[in-house]
């Protein structure tokens, strides 16, 4: 496997792989979006307790999901990155992080909005919400301390390790919270017990599962693309690739 | 000379630097212990003085100001060795940075950490707390505060090397200090109720010995980013 | 479909306002993401023009003082 | 025997601030040679020397030091290595001894009392135990530059050393550079004077300006 992906570290190779991968990403995106989307509003059932407040959750799983997993991804880059020296990696950290904090805001501001309906408040402090929050904190995190530094390698890099020390925190963080929460509240009542969904809301879920999935992927691979381009705009294939009007 | 024998010749001399001028400039370990006492205060003054709500809040207040009066010190970890150039001296040294980093760590324990541990009995009668919670404060305190300078540490190596990092440090550090919070507000909450807190105790341990364990990795690492 | 017409749908069974909100705001924050980071990539690329026709200004102006 | 090529510049490049400084640049340095690195401001000398000493790192292009790359086994480089920068790493809290004493016990040397008469053979009599804070420019470097008799390193790295010294202590120092090279070490410095001393083993590396 090594073999196979070692050409990828190169710039162009990896430039080039993202233009492949892309309309793959697209057509899940769009197709899964629409389909997702209608299907979660207008299609499926209202649940008997939270009527038709709980079609939120068609987004906000999603978006808490993806928020979760483009951290993960972004800290298994920023390893990569790390250990194999690897800038190409470190760039994709940078190009994930935006695309996962914006997912962290969308979970934020869709339980909140779920949480005025359910609770009587904005906010509560669930375990949940908190968690969210704190990685929210843990991704602009990441942002500020690449922005602060002038030299962009040097960026690159202490964004990477910020990255791993934040991934190896945020089970701590994410169990102590919820350890907290039980402390203080007793047991609250969960917002949606997934092992009782019915399939036909566990369907539309799913497909907007993927579609988040695939809008993560779709904007990581611009964004990749762009800092792949600022970062080599001096070598003659990316002249050559903009001389041709790509 | 034998190896171990200048392994223990680098910590110490890197410890005892930097304690030694912080002896110098006693400021540097007044000024924290004095912001976490004015802190403290503060508290009665903003929300009443009443023993029974004082008793209550006393572990969050004592716990938030501690995690703040670390941070003043913090900022000053590095930089002075950055300035100087130290910090090159050190990388260049035939030794492993992160044993040099441990011992640095160390001795921003000694000069801001300790001296809060000492003083917590005070602090913690000034808040109205029983002698059990007292005992479960300073021992939260003694496994909590060399955490959070490791912890720290980190978002101070990561910094250095910026004109206006002391913010962003704390941007960086606060979010990670959650779990510490948590678990040592909870010991001495639990121990005013009389109960076992050592679960508590047991879980800052096992974080600080995994702090201990990997933090100085991560701190070199940073270091040397910001150095180049 | 679960609505009979299309103010029920909107009034989403009373919950109109936080179900719309939430889908509007997730709406608005991925149409902002995907076409800022679009216009990123376009500014670079004009950006990358703009110094290839200034070195070939460089080069020219070179040329003709050598003439 | 003598090794020869003691340390290696393979092709290295460096841009700052999307400005390449260098490219490709590669030479050698072996036992008893002394390099000196020229140019004008800005043109790199500074970020070679760090590179060099492994600070920074290259965008492309290696470093080996007695036939080994330098990240590979940075410690034992760091033992054949003296740095001394722009910054020279010395204290002004502490008096010009204690740097020096922490210098030696943080490099692993062993602290006798040749310290102390080191410093005043540099002229720092009386100045031992002073904090360094109140010494001159010039004679804080001198407590800096104590190192280059204390260390038994292969390799110096010189950052400007004879900024802020007299005539006397440029002499003195190239006095030394002489011994060390005879020893079989290595020096790579960047000055913007000339040396006023004859080194048989003179290289020079000019650096240009490079938009």
């Amino acid at each position: 496997m090594w073999k196979w992906l070692h050409p990828y570290a190169k710039a162009e190779r990896a430039y080039q792989l993202c233009n492949t991968l892309m309309p793959y990403f697209a057509v899940v995106t769009v197709v899964c979006l629409v389909v997702g989307w209608v299907w979660g509003l207008a299609y499926a059932p209202a649940d008997y307790q939270q009527k038709d407040s709980y079609r939120i959750i068609f987004i906000h799983v999603p978006s808490a999901i993806l928020s979760m997993g483009a951290y993960s991804s972004m800290a298994i880059a920023a390893v990569i990155a790390l250990v194999w020296q690897i800038r190409n990696a470190e760039l994709a950290v940078i190009a994930i992080a935006p695309v996962g904090a914006a997912m962290t805001a969308i979970a934020l501001i869709t339980g909140a909005a779920w949480g005025k309906p359910m609770w009587g408040a904005w906010w509560v402090w669930d375990a949940r919400l908190t968690s969210e929050l704190i990685l929210l904190f843990l991704y602009l995190g990441v942002l500020s301390l690449y922005h602060a530094f002038e030299d962009k390698k040097s960026a690159g890099r202490a964004a990477c390790i910020l990255a791993v020390v934040g991934v190896i925190n945020l089970p701590i963080i994410h169990f102590s919270v919820e350890w907290w929460n039980t402390l203080h509240q007793g047991a609250t009542i969960t917002k949606f017990d997934t092992s009782a969904i019915d399939s036909s809301m566990l369907w539309p879920l799913l497909i907007n599962i993927a579609a988040f999935a695939g809008f993560v992927g779709v904007v990581t691979l611009i964004r990749l693309k762009n800092e792949i381009l600022q970062c080599e705009r001096h070598r003659p294939w990316v002249r050559e690739l903009v001389g041709r009007g790509e | 000379m034998t190896a171990q024998h200048s392994y223990w010749q680098l910590f110490t001399s890197v410890y005892s630097k930097d304690v030694t001028l912080a002896f110098r400039q006693r400021s540097e370990i007044v000024n924290p212990l004095l912001f976490f006492l004015i802190v403290i205060t503060l508290f009665p003054l903003a929300i009443g003085p009443e023993p029974a709500l004082l008793k209550r809040i006393a572990p969050g207040i004592i716990w938030v100001a501690a995690l703040l009066s670390t941070m003043l010190g913090l900022d000053k970890l590095f930089r002075d060795d950055y300035n100087d150039g130290s910090l090159e001296q050190l990388i260049a040294s035939p030794y492993p940075l992160s044993l040099s980093v441990l011992a640095k760590v160390f001795a921003h324990w000694t000069i801001t950490g300790l001296p809060m541990v000492l003083m917590a009995p005070m602090f913690a009668l000034l808040m109205n707390l029983d002698s059990q919670a007292l005992g479960a404060t300073v021992l939260t305190l003694l496994i909590g505060t060399p955490l959070l300078s490791f912890i720290g540490a980190i978002g101070a190596a990561l910094t250095v090397g910026l004109q206006k990092g002391g913010i962003l440090m704390s941007l960086l550090v606060l979010p990670l200090y959650i779990p510490v919070l948590i678990f040592a507000t909870s010991a001495i909450d639990t121990s005013s109720m009389s109960l076992a807190y050592g679960g508590q105790l047991a879980i800052l341990g096992a974080m600080l010995a995994v702090a201990c364990v990997c933090a100085p990795i991560a701190i070199s690492s940073a270091l040397k980013v910001s150095v180049s | 479909m679960q609505f009979e017409s299309l103010n029920e749908f909107l009034a989403m069974g009373g919950y109109g306002f936080y179900v719309w909100l939430s889908f509007g705001s997730c709406a608005a924050i991925l149409l902002a993401l995907f076409f800022s980071s679009l216009r990123d990539g376009s500014k670079l690329r004009h950006e990358v023009r703009a110094q290839m026709k200034r070195e070939e200004r460089i080069k020219k102006a070179k040329q003709q003082e050598q003439v | 025997m003598r090794i020869t090529n003691l340390l290696e510049i393979k092709s290295v490049t460096c841009t700052k601030q999307e400005r390449c400084l260098f490219e490709s640049l590669s030479f050698s340095l072996e036992a008893g040679q002394i390099m000196q690195i020229e140019g004008p401001n800005g043109a790199g000398k500074t970020s070679l020397l760090r590179i060099i000493s492994g600070f920074a790192r290259p965008d492309e292009g290696e470093i080996h030091f007695s036939g080994q790359s330098i990240s590979d086994n940075y410690d034992e480089f760091a033992a054949q290595l003296l740095f001394i920068g722009h910054k020279t790493g010395v204290n002004g809290q502490l008096t010009a001894y204690e740097n020096v004493c922490h210098w030696l016990r943080v490099h692993g040397c062993h602290v006798d009392k040749r310290a102390y008469d080191l410093l005043s053979l540099l002229g720092l009599v009386g100045l031992e135990d002073v904090p360094v804070r109140t010494l001159s420019a010039g004679q804080q470097r001198r407590v800096a530059l104590v190192r280059l008799w204390l260390n038994n390193a292969k390799l110096w790295i010189l950052d400007e050393p004879f900024t802020a010294l007299d005539k006397k202590g440029v002499k003195q120092l190239q006095t030394r550079f002489a011994e060390h090279l005879a020893q079989g070490g290595a020096i790579l410095l960047t000055t913007h004077q000339d040396l006023t001393t004859h080194f048989t083993a003179l290289k020079t590396l000019v650096l240009e300006y490079q938009f």
